[in-house]
């Protein structure tokens, strides 16, 4: 049986070289790997394209990894007004940014973690967001042409895992996290347990082991901000 | 010489709540939609949805209540209603996009004549701006209400022949609560349903910059 | 509150009419809707484009549909060697078939769900599915467009719902079901029970209630073959 | 004048089953493949995906053991290991699909230099003929092994120049296994990695339908 448990927040994002892809989980306050963010601020990537659906609050989730500079750009739905480290590093071009409408953003992770090439929807026909991309007319509705979105890590927070890495999450905790989980190439997931294999009924298991690379138990920081 | 009076914001929640057919399924956006939910009649229930994976969403958390694992799209600690569900974001958008939300309630900066949105970016403004999940939810709701005051601050009309703001969607608004009048955007075109009490649709269609049809002389705004 | 909840099978099939393009949940023997199946044999719906993974057995599943004449044109990845009637019918020429790859058939519908336009995949790419589709090579792939499969109808099968329409399945019984509740227009479930609203966790819901229109409580029959 | 021995469909399986890593995801086709699982060296634990919605399935139900809603891609009765999990079938073809699966085994009808394969459809065979997933876990398995017998009935060879047969996939064979030899598929082409005992380059080129290379003399197939 491969291990998948590292025994810290550190081993966990040891590998993750400057210009990796790296998706972020999380949304508004809940379900952010704010300790696999601190450790990746302690390890100082650099060059990092980051994809999550926002940038951060001052001190909180991915505040740090934009206040350290070691994000170069961004695929993001809505970066927050509250994201005043990325709002500068953009202002000051040390931050490229692509906005994404939010459900394109999950479809386009769903679509690399799929296997699909590309595409057609409806949703951002005639905005900024059609830019440069391929317009068509299929069935009689205006679609344009949207590509996956691959990532080489996902940093994660579940509630549980068991050792083999079936995960489950708490209330809305979940929200990107298991598109995430399974559009990357590695999943590393920080969890407030870890438990025997056979505790989670089969039928409970939300993102199956086969998506989960590493597991790494941490205490949780919250931001509430 | 004073206005006649308009709405509040919580008025126009309330008269949007009156739009909301029981037992369906909804998603509130940020600003006055966000009121909506206090002011539904008694015999109506409906469930509501959260882009980052609730559907039956209750109550905003009292003081001492908050769990933070518990939030709704504005970071919002809400309750949850008994036969509440939880899926992840994909699946939340798959609800938004493909048509299974009957009543999407949305904030607006401006609405064109033919039901074109912009309610995500103001011109010139500082910042990144972000786009959220208005794309998603205007592009697949059944019906696709907009709450917003008639005009701007400065008195310019947010009702537009074609919008000048960045788009949020094409032909996407069926209809239109606003602090003065309640409009639905047809393949005619803007068709006023209600106005605002002491108003009529002649000083209403100067503060509207596309032109407003009605059938017969459109009734009053009440509240039930 | 609507009340989703039927009093017979015959009730929850009533209005389908001659026509209709109706999916039917199960694999290899589980998940059937067979009662369901059975009462639209008894309503007798006729020219009805049936999308399912099989063509059912003999005696089983969709077979009955097929003895019955009730199914003009089908769309499956595996009719199966053991749907006697379908095969006679297809022989006949009674009945037409587009095989389709079964995760496809899957996306298919799930892009029907989800309100997307088409999608290009490499699955099928050089084989006889890629015929009269449009090809093209995206990011050195070569990939097919492929087109969502809508539906009038789902006929899914489900372990329990709450009276609000939330489901739960039982083991591998979950299969297409889900995805079909979410790709048609109208859905009816056969459960084997239905609970009070709250008696199931809101994290161990399957298939939220939204997708959920006619709930009728079912004696399971079922078809080992 | 009697053959050489050839490998039995079991010892195939058995062989197969030595190319599973430790921790590996794996599916099983119909046919010699499914006869894999009993074939797993004592150290090695691999988790059964099944494109019905199982990760984690253990072995064939025992008699009395059987639930109907517990069945493999074939419809037989099945059990489950400790870990396991169920989801629906479009996420279990997003596993195979998006190269999630580290292996999948298949069976073949043919298979090309390049590594076509073709093991849906017999040409002129009776009926509507059936696809299942074999073209999805074809196209997106990270490694795909398919298990075969050398030749047909008849004596022809399976592995060709040019499929014959409708095809599966394109290009998406990486090691065959058949009861004559271990071959890789590499893109200078047929590499010959073991030959059963017995059998020399010369006998097996005669009976494979497209050139086969190697490196130094093949070993034999060894089973561990």
């Amino acid at each position: 049986m491969r291990n998948k448990i590292h025994p810290t927040l550190d081993s966990a994002v040891g590998d993750i070289r400057d210009g990796a892809r790296i998706m972020f989980g999380g949304f508004g306050g809940a379900g952010f790997p704010n300790n696999l963010i601190q450790a990746l601020a302690r390890k100082g990537t650099k060059d990092i394209t980051a994809i999550s659906n926002n940038c951060g609050t001052r001190d909180g989730e991915l505040g740090l990894m934009f206040k350290n500079g070691q994000i170069r750009h961004v695929i993001a739905s809505f970066p927050g007004p509250h994201s005043n480290y990325f709002q500068e590093k953009l202002a000051a071009k040390k931050v490229t940014l692509e906005l994404v409408p939010q459900g394109i953003l999950c479809e386009r992770m769903r679509a690399a973690a799929a296997g699909l090439c590309a595409f057609y929807t409806t949703v951002g026909v005639g905005t900024e967001v059609a830019a440069g991309k391929e317009e068509r007319t299929i069935e009689g509705k205006r679609c344009i042409l949207e590509m996956p979105i691959h990532a080489d890590y996902a940093l994660i927070k579940a509630e549980t895992a068991d050792e083999l890495g079936n995960l489950t999450y708490r209330l809305a905790a979940r929200n990107f996290n298991p598109i995430m989980a399974m559009a990357a190439t590695t999943t590393i997931v920080e969890v407030d347990e870890i438990v025997p294999v056979g505790a989670i009924k089969p039928e409970h298991v939300v993102t199956p082991a086969i998506f989960v690379h590493r597991i790494v138990q941490a205490k949780g920081v919250r931001y509430a901000g | 010489m004073p206005d006649k009076p308009r709405l509040t914001r919580e008025q126009i929640a309330h008269r949007a709540a009156m739009e909301l057919p029981d037992g369906a399924y909804v998603n509130l956006g940020w600003g006055i939609p966000n009121l909506i939910a206090d002011y539904l009649p008694k015999n109506v229930e409906v469930y509501f949805h959260s882009e980052n994976g609730i559907l039956g969403m209750g109550r905003r958390a009292r003081p001492g209540e908050e769990d933070y694992d518990l939030v709704d799209a504005m970071k919002v600690p809400v309750t949850l209603i008994p036969g509440a569900s939880f899926f992840h974001q994909a699946d939340a958008h798959l609800m938004s996009r493909g048509g299974h939300l009957d009543v999407a309630v949305l904030g607006g900066f401006q609405v064109s004549e033919k039901g074109d949105l912009a309610n995500w970016k103001i011109p010139g403004a500082k910042g990144s701006g972000g786009i959220g999940g208005a794309m998603d939810i205007a592009a697949g709701a059944k019906k696709l209400i907009v709450c917003m005051e008639h005009t701007t601050r400065e008195g310019s009309p947010k009702i537009v022949r074609q919008c000048t703001y960045p788009l949020t969607g094409l032909a996407c608004v069926d209809t239109l609560v606003t602090d003065l009048a309640v409009i639905d955007v047809k393949p005619e075109g803007l068709i006023l349903r209600e106005i605002a009490s002491g108003w009529d649709i002649e000083g209403l269609q100067k503060l509207t910059g596309a032109p407003l049809m009605s059938l017969g002389r459109a009734p009053e705004i009440k509240f039930l």
